[in-house]
């Protein structure tokens, strides 16, 4: 009847208990959806399922039968694959390298300790044509955007042939014609008898693909219903607890004179951006929109000095300033929330508290030059508790946080430098809709102190529903700079494939 | 036999070929006499402190001390002479105006000099005795050094005597190179295939601090064609060790120094038990003399062809 | 219930305070073998062996918290000590380094050497931020330039390679005089200790420095200036290093260009021994102390008890390994 | 544009194959002050005096691959000459190590060592992939247990600490002996660096190596069995270097237990300089073959144009971080 029954799994992490009771039913050739707020146990879940965890307590049912899956090698034997929500590249090494790995076909049979390179260059073309995914299986896995290196992953986890895939926010770092093909992919699968289970915070995406829908919240499942019966405002009440009535705060900020310009801003590297000017007025949320690869992570590291820039100039107040590092930046009241979440954000060895303060230290000394603890626990409750943050306490190590948990403590970190200028690259991904709602809340009270922030975003609704004009770029270059109120989904498209060949 | 009669002894470095003999020779002197706690300093004098506190906190009855640097002696006196035990020191020798801090220390060994002097000697005599020594018939001696660690007493002293006697001796010298490999064969190899690269046929003579040394520098001369068809370059160590008599046998070394290991140890064992017992040692009750009341010297012999057997 | 909740607590307390476990079971085998070790005067000597290696391992500490190693620290003791050492011979010395050197104030070449010390840190910290050499082959550069550079000076003449002896009293009563019963090394290093905890916790340039070995390109993003903080961390590690060499050169009431040589291993043993994390980022002071008091233990109980120093070596071995595989549990994610 | 692109390719190469462009540097300079230096005997010298780094380096590295290092290395090359030698010694020498023992195949005593070599790997990988504990603490564990067993069965009677010599002439072969012009051992060398060679790029062995040093997490959930890979690469390691220990005796005819102290430092260096990264996941086998091949002509060329020792020091640490640094610049991203 069920491909797969999790039943009864609890998981308890020191002072956490991660998963209370849950059970998860999966039919055959079901696209079936996990969903459920920031730190409400999903990707546990699906660890224990994947053998990366051992579970206090349940039993998991596998084509009818119970299994036990102590490690990862046991559940891909089963045909249990998985998409990690953190991506797991190897990155010197080349991307048929990093799909077969564990696998790799040999010269003359099983037994063989030799690679048969032929082999799975050939099986690597074959999977890539087959997926219509345009990748070169000898590139480096670091030399891949964060986007061409999931679909790596993706590839990956189809490559298995399994019964079931696991894809943990499979779609946080694709754009969207991309997450159009892994829709595709999935609808494939299922017709060859594959079922997945589906974790997304994106709302449309869910409604769009899956089957079922089980929603967790703390740890407890609440309940599983057809894709059909449910809408979004269902959804989220079943996953917030109660109702959210608007998916944007009234726009009540507005514009002011020019707080930052960018003029002229090129890249000393042939294929970065280009010759790329906008203003941000106080007051004003700025929206960036494009295709990933339009090189706009690029320009805002260049403005806030993590890269070098040959030729454009910076001005702040009409003046003009120079930024040659994130030091500086700050110095010049920038704050820049980065997008990849695990190389430049977060310090996984140190505590909730270090990686909140940590771009604030300076301002926490006192005239002795020491650190005044008290005001810095304070500003980490005070944090911890704007945002919700789900942690056991203040020196919990952030890498045992969930995704989502781990985006609101940066995202509380540039907050609590006080930014006149916040550029956001993402910010809401992996963030739950109902944090989503609160960090456009708070987007929305700095741009009504008359702060300026500018926000990066492949999602074109948030992109229209939050912003004030939105520059739109392609191919490095600015295609454009619209009016978000007047502007619609069409026109930034035809804008963002402008300098497309 | 003392009951409880217990002796600490730190020796400078585990893995130094001749003091491993020494100290073997202690522990075989001290056999069914008393129990005796032999240390390695690890070549560090600090590491050597830190065992001598130890002895004392434990309450031996006398120390038998291998420093590691000869002025560490003195800050071992004090320590010594503020707990009342008696120390023995040995192979290194203490400053005099350490050593005459107290009446109850004394020391044992050879005088460092004296096996440089003796390797320059066996070349002098074999330069003398060979005209065709001097390869290249310019009258000048043209050698390599191979020395021990930089900064160690012996090494110091064995390279700066070896080569006082050849001038003193009015043989016309000339270092092509000297460099250190450490009292190590395999260094002394590496360097010396070099130094066979960049000098050839000029080299007439190889000295080395130590035979480990000289056997390293005889197997790189080996690989370039010497020992072989008459082709001789005469080498000389110090130590004596077993290989090296061997290589002495087989005609490829010319001759060592021999550090006299089991009297040494003899003697620091028996000057060290009468200090433990609380007796005033004399020449007569450690069967060794004493100079200055507080010296004992053991002499150094050369060893050649001529005589070698008698050392095996 | 309740009792379930404190067994947890006890379990939660052995596994964090595991390397402490391991040092007092080390202290109950060795007092079976001899109850003599039960007594003040070991722990004195313990504490007073322990003392330049804490402060050694202390500056190594801050290398290690940015996921490096200072392979030049030993022989940076060696230089210390040599430094210090050549002018602090009392007048009447027969063999002195400088032969005409006027007494000069205690101080002038204990600073003279720590700021050699910590010189040579900020140019290992400059060759590691700016150059992007990694910190193993940065400071084995420097452990091979500045062993050079000290035995080219210990060797000049009249000194001629000689160990420098005859220090001055009010120099080796630094190394082994004592207050009342307490040793004046011991003291230097509880200050140390002390000043090293405030500067890593309490501190901005602490803070930085576990953020840069946490994650050194989240600290840039975040405004870190990376240089500065190497720089700073490399020339501390250089003074306390510098510093614990001084301080050996008083202890041992001499020096030669060959002290200290292989310490750095002995003190980045000891760090990891005390839960520093070889990859950056994890590490405290009491750890690392009780990292360094377990090495002097291991030496001190092993020769006490009479241990061959062949079978002391493999015993070593055996405890280092069994201790950190214990100590280790707490970090090993459960999974 | 033609002319842009062909600049910009050979600015490519010169930064991929900067540390060959090092040698070369290397090589031009000392030929200046001594052109004798470019001889094909000084070749054969340096290619000789590489050989058993090279095997040595490569076992290295397979453990750095994985982001450790093995302290116990050089101990380990101590082991296995000594092991080797006392069962290889001519019958009528007259210290032998085992005074009866009767002439073994030559290959029975070489084959003994490194399977010691192999069983010490093997318990270096179980101690790491099992108790978690670094590498970096395991392997300073064998090294002590490793120096202390050997010293005991150094000592034993009759051989008491003797150095061990009279190596039969059939085994000397191996490590001084020639083939026409080409060494015997380097011979060794060369075939050893195929097959690693090709261990690390043909086999799953290797390629599991690389994903486990590359990222740990991956290779865990594409269902690699770390444990497998941990202990089979530690006990190559093991093979390698106990081999590589087994030639240093038959190439400098003799063995002490103290062969191959600190030898463990310069193969971690080789292959750092030879651009193994220290994080795991990238180096390969040229790469430490150049790595090892500097430093032996460092050493050569500097004691060939008698550089004194302290400057041979400084000169050493200068080139090895000046290089480095050259090196590194492909890796560092271009911003
Ligand atoms: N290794 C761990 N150690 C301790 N606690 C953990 C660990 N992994 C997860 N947790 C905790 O378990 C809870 C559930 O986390 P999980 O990652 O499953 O959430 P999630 O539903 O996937 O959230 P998100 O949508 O943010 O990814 C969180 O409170 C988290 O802090
Ligand atoms: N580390 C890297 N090495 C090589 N190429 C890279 C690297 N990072 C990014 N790129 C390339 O640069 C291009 C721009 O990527 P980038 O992520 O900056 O786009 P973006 O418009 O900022 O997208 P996003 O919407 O994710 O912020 C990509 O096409 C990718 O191929
Ligand atoms: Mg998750
Ligand atoms: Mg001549």
């Amino acid at each position: 009847m069920y491909s797969l029954e999790m039943n009864h799994v609890s998981k308890v992490f020191p002072g956490v208990k991660a998963l209370d009771d849950v059970t998860l039913k999966v039919r055959p050739r079901t696209v079936h959806a996990l969903m459920g707020e920031n730190g409400a146990g999903k990707s546990t879940l699906m660890k224990c399922l994947f053998g990366l965890y051992t579970m206090d307590e349940g039993e998991i049912l596998f084509q009818g039968g119970k299994v036990s899956i102590p490690d990862s090698a046991s559940a891909l034997k089963l045909g249990i694959s998985m998409i990690h929500q953190e991506l797991h590249p190897i990155p010197h090494r080349t991307v048929m390298e990093n799909i077969w790995l564990g696998r790799f076909p040999r010269v003359g049979g099983t037994w063989s300790p030799i690679v048969d390179h032929k082999e799975m260059y050939r099986r690597t073309e074959s999977l890539l044509a087959d997926l219509k995914l345009n990748l070169n299986p000898k590139d480096l896995l670091r030399d891949l955007s964060a986007s061409k290196a999931q679909s790596v992953e993706i590839a990956k986890a189809v490559s298995y042939d399994a019964k079931i895939i696991i894809m943990d926010e499979p779609s946080s770092s694709l754009t969207e014609n991309e997450v159009e093909h892994l829709f595709s992919i999935i609808n494939d699968l299922k017709g060859r008898g594959v079922s997945i289970v589906y974790i997304s915070h994106k709302m449309e995406e869910i409604l769009k693909i899956s089957d079922e829908v089980t929603i967790m919240r703390d740890g407890k499942s609440v309940g599983t219903w057809p894709a059909s019966e449910l809408t979004t405002d269902l959804i989220i009440k079943k996953m917030v607890g109660r109702d959210l009535s608007h998916r944007f705060p009234p726009k009540e900020n507005t514009p002011g004179e020019e707080l930052l310009r960018v003029a002229g801003f090129t890249s000393p590297h042939a294929k970065s951006f280009k010759d790329v000017s906008f203003t941000l007025k106080k007051g004003e949320i700025l929206g960036i929109g494009g295709l990933v690869g339009a090189q706009r992570t690029e320009v805002m590291e260049a403005i806030f000095g993590l890269r070098v820039h040959s030729a454009g100039k910076l001005y702040i107040h009409g003046k003009e300033v120079f930024v040659n590092s994130a030091f500086e930046a700050k110095k010049h009241g920038m704050a820049l929330l980065t997008e990849e979440r695990r190389a430049t954000g977060i310090f996984p060895v140190l505590s909730v508290m270090e990686n909140l303060l940590i771009a604030n230290m300076k301002s926490y000394q006192k005239k002795s030059r020491l650190l005044d603890n008290r005001r810095m626990v304070d500003d980490t409750k005070r944090s911890i508790k704007l945002l919700n943050v789900k942690t056991p306490n203040s020196k919990t190590l952030i890498k045992s946080l969930s995704g989502g948990n781990q985006q609101k403590v940066l995202f509380a970190r540039w907050l609590l430098t006080l930014p006149e200028i916040l550029i956001l690259d993402e910010p809401t991904r992996g963030i739950d809709v109902g944090a989503k709602y609160e960090i456009y809340m708070i987007m929305m009270e700095l741009a009504k102190q008359g702060k300026g922030v500018v926000m990066i975003s492949s999602e074109m609704p948030e992109l229209i529903g939050m912003t004030d004009r939105i520059v739109v770029m392609s191919e490095g270059r600015v295609a454009g700079i619209v009016d978000s109120q007047e502007t619609s989904q069409e026109d930034i498209m035809r804008l963002a494939t402008k300098f497309i060949q | 036999k003392d009951e409880g009669l217990q002796i600490g002894c730190a020796i400078y470095k585990f893995d130094d070929t001749f003091m491993t003999s020494v100290r073997n020779a202690i522990s075989a002197a001290s056999t069914g006499k008393a129990k005796i706690d032999i240390v390695d300093s690890e070549n560090s004098q600090a590491k050597q402190n830190e065992k001598v506190d130890m002895f004392i906190t434990k309450g031996v009855n006398s120390l038998a001390i291998n420093p590691v640097d000869r002025t560490a002696a003195g800050v071992i006196i004090d320590k010594a002479k503020k707990a009342n035990i008696p120390v023995v020191f040995l192979n290194k020798e203490p400053l005099p105006e350490d050593l005459a801090k107290w009446d109850r220390v004394y020391y044992v060994g050879a005088r460092a000099e004296e096996s440089g002097t003796m390797s320059g000697q066996i070349i002098a005599d074999y330069w003398k005795a060979n005209p065709s020594a001097d390869r290249n018939g310019d009258g000048i001696l043209q050698y390599i050094m191979l020395k021990g660690e930089p900064g160690h007493q012996d090494a110091e002293l064995r390279t700066e005597f070896s080569i006082k006697v050849l001038t003193d001796s009015g043989i016309k010298i000339e270092k092509l190179a000297e460099d250190t490999a450490m009292w190590d064969r395999p260094k002394a190899q590496d360097k010396m295939s070099s130094f066979i690269a960049a000098y050839g046929d000029r080299i007439e003579a190889v000295f080395a601090n130590n035979d480990d040394m000289a056997l390293g520098a005889i197997e790189a001369l080996k690989a370039a064609g010497y020992f072989k068809g008459g082709k001789f370059l005469p080498v000389v160590g110090v130590d004596a060790t077993a290989p090296a008599l061997q290589a002495l046998e087989e005609g490829t070394l010319l001759g060592t120094v021999l550090n006299d290991a089991k009297n040494q140890g003899q003697a620091t064992f028996n000057l060290a038990y009468d200090l433990a017992q609380g007796k005033v040692p004399t020449d007569a009750s450690i069967g060794y003399k004493i100079t200055n009341g507080k010296y004992v010297w053991v002499p150094y012999q050369k060893v050649t062809k001529d005589n070698y057997k008698q050392f095996k | 219930m309740l009792f379930d909740l404190s067994k947890k607590k006890i379990q939660n307390f052995i596994m964090q305070k595991a390397i402490f476990l391991v040092l007092l079971m080390l202290v109950v085998v060795i007092a079976i073998i001899n109850p003599k070790i039960l007594r003040l005067v070991v722990l004195r000597d313990i504490l007073m062996q322990s003392s330049t290696k804490v402060i050694m391992a202390l500056g190594m500490m801050f290398v290690i918290l940015t996921g490096g190693v200072d392979l030049g620290g030993g022989r940076l003791v060696g230089m210390a000590a040599v430094i210090s050492a050549s002018m602090l011979q009392t007048p009447d010395y027969l063999r002195r380094f400088f032969p005409d050197l006027p007494q000069l104030p205690l101080f002038v070449p204990i600073v003279m050497a720590v700021v050699v010390g910590i010189l040579i840190g900020v140019l290992n910290g400059t060759i590691v931020a700016k150059f992007k050499v990694p910190a193993f082959i940065a400071t084995l550069g420097s452990m091979l330039i500045i062993y050079g550079v000290n035995s080219i000076y210990f060797n000049m003449p009249p000194n001629n390679s000689q160990p420098i002896g005859g220090l001055r009293p009010d120099f080796t009563f630094l190394g082994s005089g004592s207050i009342g019963f307490v040793p004046v090394i011991v003291i230097f290093a509880a200050l140390v200790s002390i000043a090293v905890w405030f500067v890593l916790n309490k501190t901005v340039f602490g803070k930085n420095v576990y953020a840069v070995g946490g994650n050194a390109e989240a600290a840039t993003v975040s405004g870190v200036n990376i240089t500065h903080t190497l720089m700073g961390l490399f020339a501390v590690c250089g003074g306390l290093i510098a510093l614990s060499g001084v301080l050996e050169a008083a202890r041992t009431g001499g020096a030669t260009n060959n002290y200290g040589n292989g310490y750095e291993l002995d003190a980045i043993a000891s760090c990891v021994v005390g839960g520093v994390s070889t990859t950056g980022g994890v590490g405290s002071v009491p750890g690392v102390i009780a990292g360094v008091v377990i090495f002097s233990f291991i030496n001190y109980g092993l020769t006490f008890v009479g241990v061959n120093p062949y079978w002391q070596s493999i015993i070593k071995g055996m405890i280092i390994v069994a201790a950190v595989s214990f100590d280790i549990r707490k970090y090993v994610q459960k999974k």
